[in-house]
């Protein structure tokens, strides 16, 4: 394993202490327990947002706190759900009275740490929201299973949140908007390698020189399909039609379709695999109306990318274009 | 000996953050195979933590102590095992407060109160890979023990030996909670790593009050 | 080589196609020869700046076009300088008539058709300028070899001089500038692993499992020295030092502190760095007045991270801060 | 033959684009060693639009000829190599403009033009490990071997071998002009790929125009 790093133990706050040298005037972060809330916190009034979940996923959600997005995030150890002491503290840090909205990424843990959190907070006379992101068409969705993954929809619902609550919106409102744009999103990814989690030294898993893994999610795991290396126009068709079919996206609409790295793809193959889904989608009459491209939601140094397509209405679009000042996502500001 | 003291329970503890931190790269390896390949790290990190806990822990008070435990991994392990760690002890916690001892009797109730709080807590029945699939045939294999009379050495064996048969059935199962489940039937073929730690929890248990 | 691309001869253009795509409200594309041009070009009566080389550095020099920096880029194939009908071609398409400057990174192939285009154009009777950004201390800097690379601050003098023909000063003005931070700005940078030209197939050099090279450019060409894997911090003071040594920064300036991923590198680690740098620049007191985090000069997916530093004055500082809406830089619009 | 003839000429291009296209991992493989593993890659790019040149050129002009195929390099190749080869064939068009023939002689002195319009470009001198120390040896063997007044066929060869004595002697040099010159003394030890392309081009023209 070659990172840029000192001891696996200390990459979390080692990374946080450099996010809070850089980014002192975006953000306040709290070292034990770990937690960041925007430099203004709390707004007095506001519905406050914070997420949280496992390292090795940046920008999100560190990189997403700010004016017009995040109010908090709470970073657990790499590809580890935060604990709820960092939560409950981070939900109070954030309170200005209006109430506070976790957007909570669906893994069994997250869920379950944010679960705690909740209750604890609940008891401490916070309202809180919580809304699970389960966006990713790989898993199928079943009773008798976790459910579907939350992937790229949770960088979507966090920006188009996020302005709704700069707009004032109530936390009520918040939390319709956000189980809106998980119902309207859905995402689907590819690693062509794995990665390295720090503590554990090693690959999590190992895929030969001409495999790649469909269906992965964000945490070095498995997919669900291993396949010998395809085109990238191969590639993204088998992630965008899952993608197109499950949201029966029609002709006519406009999506914000989102093509994200996992970390180790490089912005040229990134707009070598839009310009695929522009193809796919135009073939279809789907309109792109907005678009993210770039690596906003990573799993540390894997190659390989996912697709999310949200489906647009003129409200997410406006709140979309929204100012927005955090650390990964700037506009208007 | 046929109590379990507060001592024990401490000579337990310990044993446990032993085998952890010694199995750290096995139990992540299994958790590579069909998770993310933290599942020693993380309760490695957790039970380091715990081990500050039980040296500062004064009062013998088994139920207090097991709660300070619960505590303490709930806000440094962090995933699925954390609350799911958290829960058990906080439910064992919650049947042997004030105790300074234990019969077998009453460990088989607090380790039943945990096993439910797991449940609860999860979601998961037996058979979906979880470490429930070690944990409810040792509470089983627990109580027949104590209700036959068997010694707490005893009780603690048959529950440890039943957790091992438990984990090596995760094996060909197909799991169905936690981010096992995602890999649908690529998950057969592998053992569980929550299972694996829970029978490492109670192995542990049989090890130090048995030689205790 | 497993990348998402279809073919290696059409990474360049697919790649620009997706650009296209994307970034309409931006740029426009032309395909032959291969230029992009802010939406609005020519802006009359404004200094025009163009840049251009390798493809394979993303988001440089493409996503540095638009308002507040590029007018215009030339994309060559991967790690090779475009050709001069290229920058020709676009030189005209950004001439607004008050002449256009060429920020021109130091490699012999770069020099030399940049001079060819310059030879060129003037012949059409278009005013052009062009400056040679040479930062990188890892090389020799001499009379009787290709001189420094030009790395890092091209993304610096990109922004700084943008603003500044923004604002409507004169070419010589504005070349001025660009001198002026060229001289001001040293860099260094370090792979822990190659990268693999598509057309190459393969990687470029090897590295052992425990080996780092230390004095990389951006094409993926072996550094000066091939080391033991270290410590993020051991490594961001063998970056650091000889730039603060090669600027000559004494206690109590101010600078710009850039940290660079060349591509395979994630953030999480980019933030470890900045820490160590932090450290570093406070041990001499002296002060991050500005900072720019992320992967903006890269080599396709090497892993690896180049530090940065240029010496800000006061015009500088307010030069970077002016608005910038590019598709990889954007604030205050 | 006494004479280079048009359809010589074009001959030789043809041979040197196939050659080129045969050898473009050798070049390449030479270019990642001390360089950014394009070298092979980019010639072969402009040696494939030039054949598209040499088809379509109707009149029998070898300046003409040589003037396109320089163009094309320069608008197709990129890099260091595209100016400097597009430089080489600009300069010996100009001393072979209208002529449908040339003599030994005439052959040497476009050679020297264009080999001065390398060194004019790139500023290399002998020794730097670039194309230069393959071209000048040539030159100067073309040279005594027309003054000599030996056939072109013999000229030819003369210039071939000692460009391929060129490139040999870059192999211990240490690289002060283009992109190997950043390696140090770390460029020592391996073979300059620009000298090698030119030699292969020289290589070429004793094998087309020898045969022809
Ligand atoms: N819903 C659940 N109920 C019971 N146990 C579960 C559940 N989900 C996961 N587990 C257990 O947790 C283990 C994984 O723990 P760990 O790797 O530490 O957390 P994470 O999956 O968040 O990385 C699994 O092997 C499984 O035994
Ligand atoms: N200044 C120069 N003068 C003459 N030849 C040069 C000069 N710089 C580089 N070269 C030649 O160019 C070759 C490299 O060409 P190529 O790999 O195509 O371009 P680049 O270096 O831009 O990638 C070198 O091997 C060398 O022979
Ligand atoms: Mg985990
Ligand atoms: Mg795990
Ligand atoms: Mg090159
Ligand atoms: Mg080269």
């Amino acid at each position: 394993m070659k990172k840029l790093i000192n001891s696996p133990e200390d990459v979390v706050s080692e990374a946080l202490r450099g996010m809070e040298a850089a980014h002192a005037d975006l953000v306040r972060v709290n070292h034990d327990p770990k937690y960041l809330v925007r430099a203004d916190a709390p707004v007095k009034g506001k519905t406050a947002i914070i997420s949280g979940g496992g390292s090795g996923h940046e920008p999100m959600h560190g990189g997403f706190v700010g004016r017009g997005m995040l109010d908090g995030a709470c970073p657990g150890e790499v590809f580890t759900s935060p604990t709820p002491d960092q939560m409950l503290d981070c939900t109070k840090a954030v309170d200005g009275g209006a109430g506070v909205l976790h957007i909570v990424k669906n893994y069994t843990g997250d869920v379950m740490n944010f679960e705690l959190a909740a209750d604890l907070a609940r008891g401490e006379g916070i309202e809180v929201e919580a809304v699970v992101i389960d966006d990713d068409v790989a898993v199928k969705d079943s009773l008798y299973t976790a459910g579907r993954r939350g992937v790229g929809a949770t960088v979507l619902a966090e920006k188009v949140c996020g302005a709704a609550a700069e707009e004032g919106r109530s936390l009520a409102d918040v939390a319709q908007l956000c189980r809106d744009v998980n119902a309207n999103a859905r995402s689907m990814g590819m690693a062509l390698t794995s990665c390295t989690v720090p503590a554990a030294g090693k690959p999590t898993f190992e895929l030969g020189d001409d495999e790649m893994e469909i269906g992965i999610g964000i945490h070095g795991e498995p997919g669900r399909e291993r396949k010998p290396a395809a085109s990238a126009s191969e590639v993204t068709a088998m992630l965008a039609e899952p993608v197109i079919e499950d949201l029966g996206l029609g002709s006519g609409e406009s999506v914000l379709a989102f093509v994200n790295s996992m970390g180790g793809t490089p912005l040229i193959e990134l707009y070598i695999v839009f310009n695929e889904l522009k193809a796919i989608l135009d073939a279809r009459n789907i309109t792109i109306g907005r678009h993210l491209i770039g690596p906003f939601i990573t799993s540390l140094e894997m190659a390989g990318c996912s697709i999310t397509l949200l489906r647009l209405n003129d409200e997410m679009t406006r709140l979309w274009d929204a100012p927005v000042h955090t650390a990964a996502l700037r506009w208007g500001a | 000996m046929d109590t379990i003291g507060y001592r024990d329970v401490v000579g337990w503890l310990r044993a446990f953050a032993a085998v952890v931190s010694e199995k750290k790269e096995f139990l992540t390896e299994l958790d590579a195979a069909i998770g993310d390949a933290d599942h020693g790290i993380n309760m490695n990190r957790g039970m380091s933590a715990a081990l500050g806990v039980i040296d500062d822990h004064a009062k013998e008070d088994i139920g207090a102590l097991l709660k300070a435990v619960a505590m303490k991994l709930i806000s440094t392990v962090g995933g699925a095992s954390g609350p799911l760690y958290g829960t058990l002890f906080l439910q064992m916690s919650t049947r042997t407060g004030g105790a300074s001892e234990l019969t077998a009797a009453q460990w088989v109730d607090a380790l039943t109160a945990g096993r439910d709080g797991v449940v609860a807590r999860g979601k998961a029945e037996m058979g979906d890979k979880t470490m429930v699939d070690a944990l409810t045939p040792a509470v089983d294999a627990a109580r027949e023990a104590a209700d036959a009379g068997e010694s707490p050495a005893a009780v603690l064996r048959a529950s440890a030996d039943a957790a091992a048969t438990g984990v090596e059935a995760t094996i060909p199962l197909v799991a169905r909670k936690g981010r096992a489940s995602y890999l649908g039937e690529r998950s057969a073929g592998h053992q569980d790593p929550g299972a694996t730690s829970t029978y490492l929890l109670l192995d542990a248990a049989a090890g130090a009050i048995g030689a205790g």
